[in-house]
C-alpha cells in the first residue's frame, strides 16, 4: 500500500475527489496548508506597512491506497488538478506499512 | 463643551417667541428648568459616547493587532472605561469642573467630590442664555469624554504594554494631565451670570452702579479657564476655539501615546516580522460605531438639542465622508489599491478633524476640511513613521495628533463667517444677539497657543508618568510573554477557540 | 416622509391646547421655532439610519459571501455611504428637494447647491402645520438615505464586481434614477403653506378673494412630486402613499440589483461550487443592527415625535416581529429545519415590507402584514430564482424588490380606518382636523402607478447605466482575480488573519 | 415601571413654571399632551433595550459557547424575540397592564387584546402628575421587556436544549409566569387619578364630601398589583420598590435558568471536556451594547426625560463601572490574573443590582452596589455552582438572579434621605410635593416578600412548565446530536465558514 | 522508527492521548483535518440553496513511535478512538528513517 | 527522494524558510498543528472553570528533497529553529518514492 499525498489549489477539490471516487477511493483526508514554491505570491498593504505575502493557500490530499492503484491515482489528480499555471501543486508517493479501520479493526486492504 | 454661543444658536433662539418667554425670567435671575428635549439629546449622547469606547474603539484597535493580543486590546480598554467611571465620580468631575477659588484658571476645585451637593434637581447652564440641563446629565456627558480619552491611548503601544503599567498609569494620567487640562479649555462661564451682569450694566444708572455692574462682569470673564479665556497676555482675552475636545481629546492622547510608545520601545519582531490585523471586520464594525457614537461627541458637546446642534451633526457627517473618500483616494493613487484600512481610517481622521470645528464652521469648510486631513494623516502614518521608525502600533499620532492639530488650526479659520462659519460671540453683548467680533491673526494665536500648551504639557507629562510607571511596576512584559501574547501572558483566556 | 398628515397624528396635536397655541401663528403666517424634543428625535433618527448602513447592512450582506470577499462587501458598502454623504452635499439634496420651478414635478432645481442659503436657524416644515424641525436636521436625515439605498443594490451583484465599476455605478445611479425619484414621491408642499392658504379662503368675503385663495391652494397643490401630488391623469390627484420608502429606496434598490445580477452575469463556479455564507455570527449582528437602525427609519420619518411617531415605531417592531417568525416556521414545515438566516431574512423582508405602511396602517395590519410577506419573498428567494436561475447572490430582488411591492400595495389597504388604518388626510379640510376621503380603488390605482413607474424607471435606467459602466471601466474582474477572491485582488487585504 | 414618583422628580417639576401650568389641567382633570421630549426618550429607550437583546444578549452569551453550538444561541435568542413580539401584542400587553377587574391585584384583563381601543391619540401616565406620553410608546417599551426576559434564560441550559422546547417553554413561561408577575409588580395607579381624588378631599366640604374622596383614594389604591400596592396584611400598604425590574426581569429569570439547568441536565463532557468560551470577542461586544442600552432599561424606566431620568442614568453608569472593576481586581487577587471575561460578567452584575435602585438611590450609594456585587456574584459562579455540580451553563442564576436579589434588597436601604437615597413618594400628600415617609423594616419587608415571592412563583412554575414541555417534545436533543453541535444538528446551519 | 498516523472523531483527542501517554508515548502532534469516506454528511440549506457536506471535521494524529512500540500504540488508539459507528477513523503506519530533537539534536529513539 | 517533516515553533517559519531557499530547496509546505511534548502548556480560568491547555500551536513543515540534500535540510533547520528551550520540536525523516509535479507531469528529482 502507498499513501499519496497530493498538494492541490483549493477550488480542485471537488473534482479531485470525484475522480478519486470514480476510481474506487472509499475516502481520503484533507488539509488546509500554506505553500511556498515557485508560484508567487502578493503583497498586502496596511496603512504604511507593506507585506510580501509568499505563502499561498493549498489543500493536502492524502489518500492510502493499494500499490496497484497508485498509478490510476496519480493520473487521476494530475488530469482534475492542472490548471496549467505555476502553483498547480505536486503529488508525493510514500509507503504505507500497515492500515487499520479504527471502527472494526479490519487490516491493511479492507481497511481503506 | 464650546464656551462661546454661536451667533446662529441665538438667532435661532431669539426668533422663537415661546424660547424667549422661558428665556426670560433667567435674565431676572429666577431659574430655568431643563427641557425634556434638551435633557432626551443629551443622555442619548452620553451613551453615544461611552458606545464609542466599548465597543467602538476597542474593536477598531483590537482588530488592527494580531490574534494573540486581541483580548489585551479589549480588556485594556474596557477597565480603563470602568476605572474612569469611578475616578471621575470620585475627584474627577470635582478637579474638572469643581470651582477652583484662586487656582480656577489652572484647576477645578474639591466642592464636588463624591457629587457633592448634587442632586436630581440640580441643573447645569447650556451655551444659551436661559438654558440648562439637569446636571446629572453633564456630569455624565463629560464623565464619557473622560473614559475614552486614556483608552484612545493604548494603541500607541498596543501589543507590548503590561496590564498593571496601563492601569497605574491611566490613574496618573488623568489625574496629573487629563482633569487639569480639560479644566483650562471647559472651564467656563456660565452665559445666565455673564448676560444678568450686562443686563445690570445696561440698566445700571449711577456710575457706581454701572462700574459695579463691569466689575462683576470682568470677575466672571477672570474666572475660567486660561485657555477658554484667553488669559495668558498674548491672547488678549481671546479664547481658544474647541467645540467638542480636538485639543483636550486627541492632542493630548495622540501625543501622550507617541510618547509612549517610544518609552516602552518597539514590539519585538518590529520591521522584520509581519503584523498585519487580524480582524479587519471587527475594524470596521469599530469604526462605524465611532463614527454612529461620535455625534454625540459632537453634536451633543453643544448641551442642547438646537439648529447649532443639527449644524454639528451635519459638520461630522460631511467631514467624515470626505476624509474617508480622500483617503481611499489618495491611497488608490498612490499605493495602487484602495483599502478598506484607508477608507476607516480616513473616516476616523475626518472625525478627529472636525471636532473642534463642529460647531464653528459651516458644512462646505467641514467638507473641506476632511479632504484634505487624510492625506496629512497618511503621510505621517506611513513615511513619517517610517522614516523615524518609532512603533506608534495603532497610529494614535498620526491619526489623533496629527489629525486634531490640523483640526484645531483650520477651526481659527473656518469659524469666520466669511468662510461660511457661525462667527464669534460675546455674552455682554445683549443688544445685537450676543454678536462677537472675529478677528483672524487673534484667533489664530489662541488656537496655535492651545495647541502647543497641549502638546507640551501632556507630552513633557506623561514622559515623566510613564518613567514613574516603569519605575513602580514596570512597563513591558517578558519577551516570551510578549511572543506568546498578552491574551495568554496577562489575561489567561485566548480570544478565539474555533 | 410621509407627504399626508395622518388624521391622529392631527387628533393629537388638535388635542394639546399648549401645542395649538404654539402652532396657531402658524396660520398667521409666523415663523414656528423647532421643539428639541422634535430636533433629539430626528438627529437620533439620522445617525440610526447611518447605523444601518454600517455597520448593519456591511456586516449583513458580508456574513453571507465567502470569507475571501469579506472585505469587498464591507469597503464597498463605507465608500458608497463616503460618497453619497459628498454628492449629496453639493448637489443631491438641491436635485431631490430643492425647486424645479417649472420641471418641479420631475425634479428639484440647482438652487441649494451646497446648501446655498441654508444655515442653523433654517427650517423645514413637519407634517403638523405649526411645527418645523431644523433644515439641517431634514438635510441630514435624507443624507442617510441617499447612502444606504445604493449600497442596498450591490448585494445582488455581490462577489463579482470590480470596485471601480461600483463607484462609478452609484455616482451615475444616484444622480439620473435616485434623485429625481425621490422628488417624484417626497417632493411635496409645506402643510402651512396650504393651511394658511385654506384659513384664508374661509375666511374671504369677496368672490375674487375666494378665486385667489382657491388659485393658491392650486398652485401650491401643483407644484410637487408627480407621484407624491398624484399628477398622472389617471391618479386623478391621488398620490401614492410611501411613508418611508417603499418604493424610492427598496423596489428601487431591489430592481437596479436584479438587472446588475443579471447584466453582470454569474459568479464562477454558481450552482457547482457550494458558496455558503461565511459569518452567519455578522450577519446576525446586521440584521439586528438593521432592525434597531430601522426604527429612525420609519418613524424618524414622521419628522417629530409625536403620537403618529410612536404609531410608526410600534408597527415597524410587530411586522418585524411576524415576519420573522412566519419565515422561521415557513422554512421550518417545508424545508425541515428552523434556520437562523431564515429568521433574519423574515425580519428584514418585514422591515421592507412594513416601510411604506409603518404610519398609516394600524399594529394588527402590520402584524397580518408581517405574517404574509414572509412566504412570499422566501417563495421568490428559493423558487423563482433557482427557476429563472439568475445569481442575485444576496436576494435584493427577492427581500428588498418583492418585500417593498408587498408593503406598498398592502399599504393601500392597510390605512383604511376600516381596517384598523390611520386614514388620508386634506390639509385644506381645517374645519375637521383635516379629515381626507379614502377611496380603496384610487389609492390602489396610485399605489400600482408608484410601483410600476418605480420599477420602469429603476429597471430600465440602471440596464443602460451599467452597460455605460462596462464600456467606461468594465464590471467584472478577471477570472483569476475573482477566484482569488476581491479582497486580495482589488483591495490588497485579507478580512482575517487568525 | 417605578410605581412611585421620587420626590427629586416631583421637586424638579414643581420648580419649573412652566411645566407646573401644564400640568396644572390635570388636577382639574384635562387630558394633558405628551412632550415631543419624553416621547423621543421613551422611543429611544425602546429600541435600546431591543439592542439589548439582538444583539447585544445574543453575543454576550454567544460567544461563551463552544463553535459548534454558536448559531442555536443567535437563533433562540432572536426567534424569542420576535415570539414576544407577537404574544405581546396580542394579549401579554392585556393581561400585564389591562384592567383585571376584582382580579386586578393579581393579573390584568383582556380588554386590551390586540390593542383594542389604543390609538396614536391614546396616552400613559407617567409617574409625574399631569405628565403622559404616548401609549404606544408605552406598549413598545414594556415589550422590549417582554422580549428580553426569557431570552435571559437560555444562557442557563445553553448548549443542550432543543429549540422546539426552548420556543414552547417560552410561549408558556412568559403567558403563567411573566405577565401576571409584571401586573404584580408594575401594575400600579394613575398618580393623576390620585392626585386628583386627594385635591377633591382637600377641597371637600361636609364630611360625605370627604368619605366620599377618601373612598375614592382608597379604590385607586386598592385597585393596584399586590406587590406595587403592599397588598399582602404582612406589607401593611408598603409596596416593594422595583425601579426597573430587579425581580421582574433578573431574579424571574434567574431562578427559571437555575431550574431548568439543573432538570435538563448536564452538558455531555461537563466537567471532563474543557469547554472554553469560542469568542470572547462576540461576548465583549454584547457585554457592550447590554451596557449601552441598558440606559434605556433603567433610565428609560422614569418614563419621561427629566432629572430624575438623569440620576437613573447615573446610577447605571457608576455601578456598572464600579462593578466590573471589583470583579476584575477580585479576581486579578484571588485567580492571579484580570481576565476580560471577569471584567465583563463584573459589568453586567453590576447593571444587575442597579436596576431595581437605579432611579431611588444615589449616586455613590450606586458607586458601593457595584463594588460589593461583583464578589457575591464571583463567589456563585465559582465556589457555589462546583460546590453543588449544576451546570448553569451561562451563570444565568450566579449572576442574574444573585445579582438581582442583591440590588432589590440593597434597593431598600439606598432609596433611604440618610445614605444619599431620593426617598418615599406618597401622590396624596400633594401639600409638601408628594413626601412620602421612608421606614426601614417596613420598607425590607416589601423588599423581601418581593424577592421571595418571585423565586417561589417562577422557580415552582418553571419547573412544572419544563416537565410539560418535555412531556410535549422533549427537552433534550439525541446525544450524537448534542455532540454534533446544535448548529447542524437543530438549525442545519454552521456559523463560521472559514 | 515508525510515524503512527491515525484519523480520528474530534471528542476522543483527550482520551487518546491519555491512552497514549500512558504507553510512555512523550509526545505527539495534531492536526485537523477534513475527512471524507462511507460516513455520510449532512445537508446545510441557505435561503434557497441546498449543500451536501461529505467532508467532516475529524483529527490527524501523528505519533513517532519505537518499532517494537507500533503495536501498543495500535491497540491504545483503537480501543480509546472506536465508537462502534461509521466514520471512526484509520491507522496508518509509515516507516521512519530519522528524527531528531531541535532543541538538543539528539538523534532517534532519544528523540522521541 | 525524502520527505524531511519539522515540527517547529511558530515565530521560527520565515529564518527556516529563508534558511532552505539558501539551500536551494525551492518548496515547501506548512500546517498549523498542536503539538503535545514534554514543553509545558498554560492554564486557562473562564469564571469558574480552570483548564489545563497542554497542546501547544506549532507548524509543521514538510520539504520534499533529495537523498544528498537531507543532512544540509536537517542542519539548515536545527541551526535555525532552535532556542535551546523545549519545545523547540522535532525534525522526521521519511521515505519518498514518487514525486511528480502537477502542471507539467515532471517526475521526481525534476518536480521539487
Ligand atoms: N519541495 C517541496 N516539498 C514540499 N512541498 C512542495 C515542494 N515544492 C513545492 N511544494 C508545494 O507545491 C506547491 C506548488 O509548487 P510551486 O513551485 O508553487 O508550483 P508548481 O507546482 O507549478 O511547481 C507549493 O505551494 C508547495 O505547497
Ligand atoms: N483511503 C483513505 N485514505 C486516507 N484517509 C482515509 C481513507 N479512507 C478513510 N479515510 C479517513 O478516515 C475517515 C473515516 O473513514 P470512513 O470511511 O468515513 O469511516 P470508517 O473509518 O468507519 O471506515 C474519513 O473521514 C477519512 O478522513
Ligand atoms: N513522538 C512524537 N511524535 C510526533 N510529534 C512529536 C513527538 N514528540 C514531540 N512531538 C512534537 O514536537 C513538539 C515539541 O516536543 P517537546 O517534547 O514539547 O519539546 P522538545 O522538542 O524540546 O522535546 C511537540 O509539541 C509535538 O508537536
Amino acid at each position: 500500500m502507498k499513501i499519496v499525498t497530493a498538494i492541490i489549489k483549493p477550488f480542485k477539490l471537488d473534482e479531485v475527489r470525484d475522480a478519486l471516487t470514480a476510481l474506487g477511493v472509499h475516502g481520503l483526508t484533507v488539509t488546509e496548508v500554506k505553500g511556498y514554491g515557485r508560484q508567487k505570491g502578493h503583497t498586502e498593504i496596511y496603512r504604511g506597512a507593506e507585506y510580501a505575502v509568499s505563502f499561498l493557500p493549498k489543500l493536502k490530499i492524502e489518500v492510502a491506497v493499494a500499490s496497484e492503484l497508485v498509478d490510476k491515482t496519480i493520473d487521476a489528480i494530475t488530469t482534475t488538478a492542472r490548471t496549467g499555471q505555476i502553483g498547480d501543486g505536486k503529488i508525493f508517493v510514500s509507503p504505507l506499512e500497515r492500515a487499520i479501520r479504527i471502527r472494526t479493526g479490519e487490516k491493511d486492504a479492507d481497511a481503506l | 463643551m464650546m464656551f462661546r454661543l454661536t451667533r446662529s444658536a441665538v438667532a435661532s433662539i431669539i426668533a422663537g417667541a415661546a424660547v424667549l418667554a422661558q428665556a426670560a425670567p433667567a435674565f431676572a435671575g429666577n431659574a430655568p428648568t431643563p427641557s425634556a428635549g434638551d435633557t432626551a439629546w443629551m443622555l442619548t449622547s452620553s451613551l453615544l459616547v461611552l458606545m464609542m469606547s466599548v465597543p467602538g474603539l476597542a474593536l477598531f484597535y483590537g482588530g488592527l493587532v494580531r490574534t494573540k493580543n486581541m483580548l489585551s486590546i479589549l480588556t485594556q480598554t474596557f477597565a480603563i472605561v470602568a476605572l474612569m467611571g469611578v475616578l471621575w465620580t470620585i475627584y474627577g468631575y470635582s478637579l474638572s469642573f469643581g470651582d477652583g477659588g484662586p487656582l480656577n484658571s489652572y484647576i477645578g476645585g474639591f466642592n464636588k467630590l463624591f457629587l457633592k451637593g448634587v442632586d436630581a434637581s440640580s441643573t447645569a447652564p447650556t451655551f444659551t442664555p436661559g438654558h440648562v440641563i439637569p446636571e446629572y446629565a453633564y456630569f455624565v456627558f463629560q464623565m464619557t469624554f473622560a473614559m475614552i480619552t486614556p483608552a484612545l491611548i493604548i494603541g500607541a503601544f498596543a501589543e507590548r504594554m503590561k496590564f498593571s503599567a496601563v492601569m497605574l498609569f491611566t490613574v496618573l494620567w488623568s489625574t496629573i494631565i487629563y482633569f487639569p487640562l480639560a479644566h483650562w479649555v471647559w472651564g467656563v462661564a456660565d452665559p445666565n451670570a455673564i448676560v444678568d451682569a450686562a443686563t445690570e450694566l445696561a440698566a445700571a444708572g449711577t456710575e457706581e452702579a454701572k462700574k459695579a455692574a463691569q466689575d462683576k462682569i470682568d470677575g466672571i470673564l477672570a474666572s475660567v479657564g486660561w485657555i477658554a479665556g484667553g488669559l495668558a497676555p498674548w491672547m488678549k482675552g481671546t479664547g481658544a476655539l474647541d467645540f467638542a475636545g480636538g485639543t483636550v481629546v486627541h492632542i493630548n492622547a495622540g501625543i501622550a501615546g507617541l510618547v509612549g510608545a517610544i518609552m516602552v520601545g518597539k514590539r519585538i519582531g518590529h520591521g522584520r516580522e509581519a503584523m498585519p490585523p487580524h480582524a479587519l471586520t471587527m475594524s470596521m464594525i469599530g469604526a462605524s460605531l465611532l463614527w454612529v457614537g461620535w455625534f454625540g461627541f459632537n453634536a451633543g458637546s453643544n448641551l442642547e438639542a438646537n439648529g447649532t446642534t443639527a449644524l454639528a451633526f451635519v459638520n461630522t457627517m460631511v467631514a467624515t465622508a470626505a476624509a474617508g473618500l480622500s483617503w481611499l483616494l489618495t491611497e488608490w493613487a498612490v499605493k495602487g489599491k484602495p483599502s478598506l484600512l484607508g477608507l476607516i481610517s480616513g473616516a476616523v481622521a475626518g472625525l478627529v478633524a472636525v471636532t473642534p470645528a463642529s460647531g464653528f464652521a459651516g458644512p462646505v469648510g467641514s467638507l473641506v476640511l476632511g479632504l484634505i486631513v487624510s492625506p496629512i494623516c497618511l503621510f505621517f502614518v506611513s513615511k513619517v513613521k517610517n522614516f523615524f521608525g518609532y512603533d506608534d502600533a495603532l497610529d494614535v499620532f498620526g491619526v489623533h495628533c496629527i489629525g486634531g492639530i490640523t483640526g484645531a488650526i483650520a477651526t481659527g479659520l473656518l469659524v469666520a463667517p466669511e468662510l461660511g462659519g457661525v462667527g464669534i460671540t460675546d455674552y455682554t453683548n445683549i443688544g445685537e444677539n450676543f454678536a462677537g467680533k472675529y478677528v483672524m491673526s487673534t484667533q489664530m494665536i489662541a488656537q496655535i497657543t492651545a495647541v502647543i500648551a497641549t502638546l507640551l504639557w501632556s507630552g513633557i507629562g506623561s514622559a515623566i508618568l510613564y518613567k514613574v510607571v516603569d519605575a513602580l511596576v514596570g512597563l513591558r512584559p517578558a519577551p516570551d510573554q510578549e511572543r506568546e501574547g498578552l491574551d495568554i501572558a496577562e489575561h489567561g483566556e485566548r480570544a478565539y477557540n474555533y
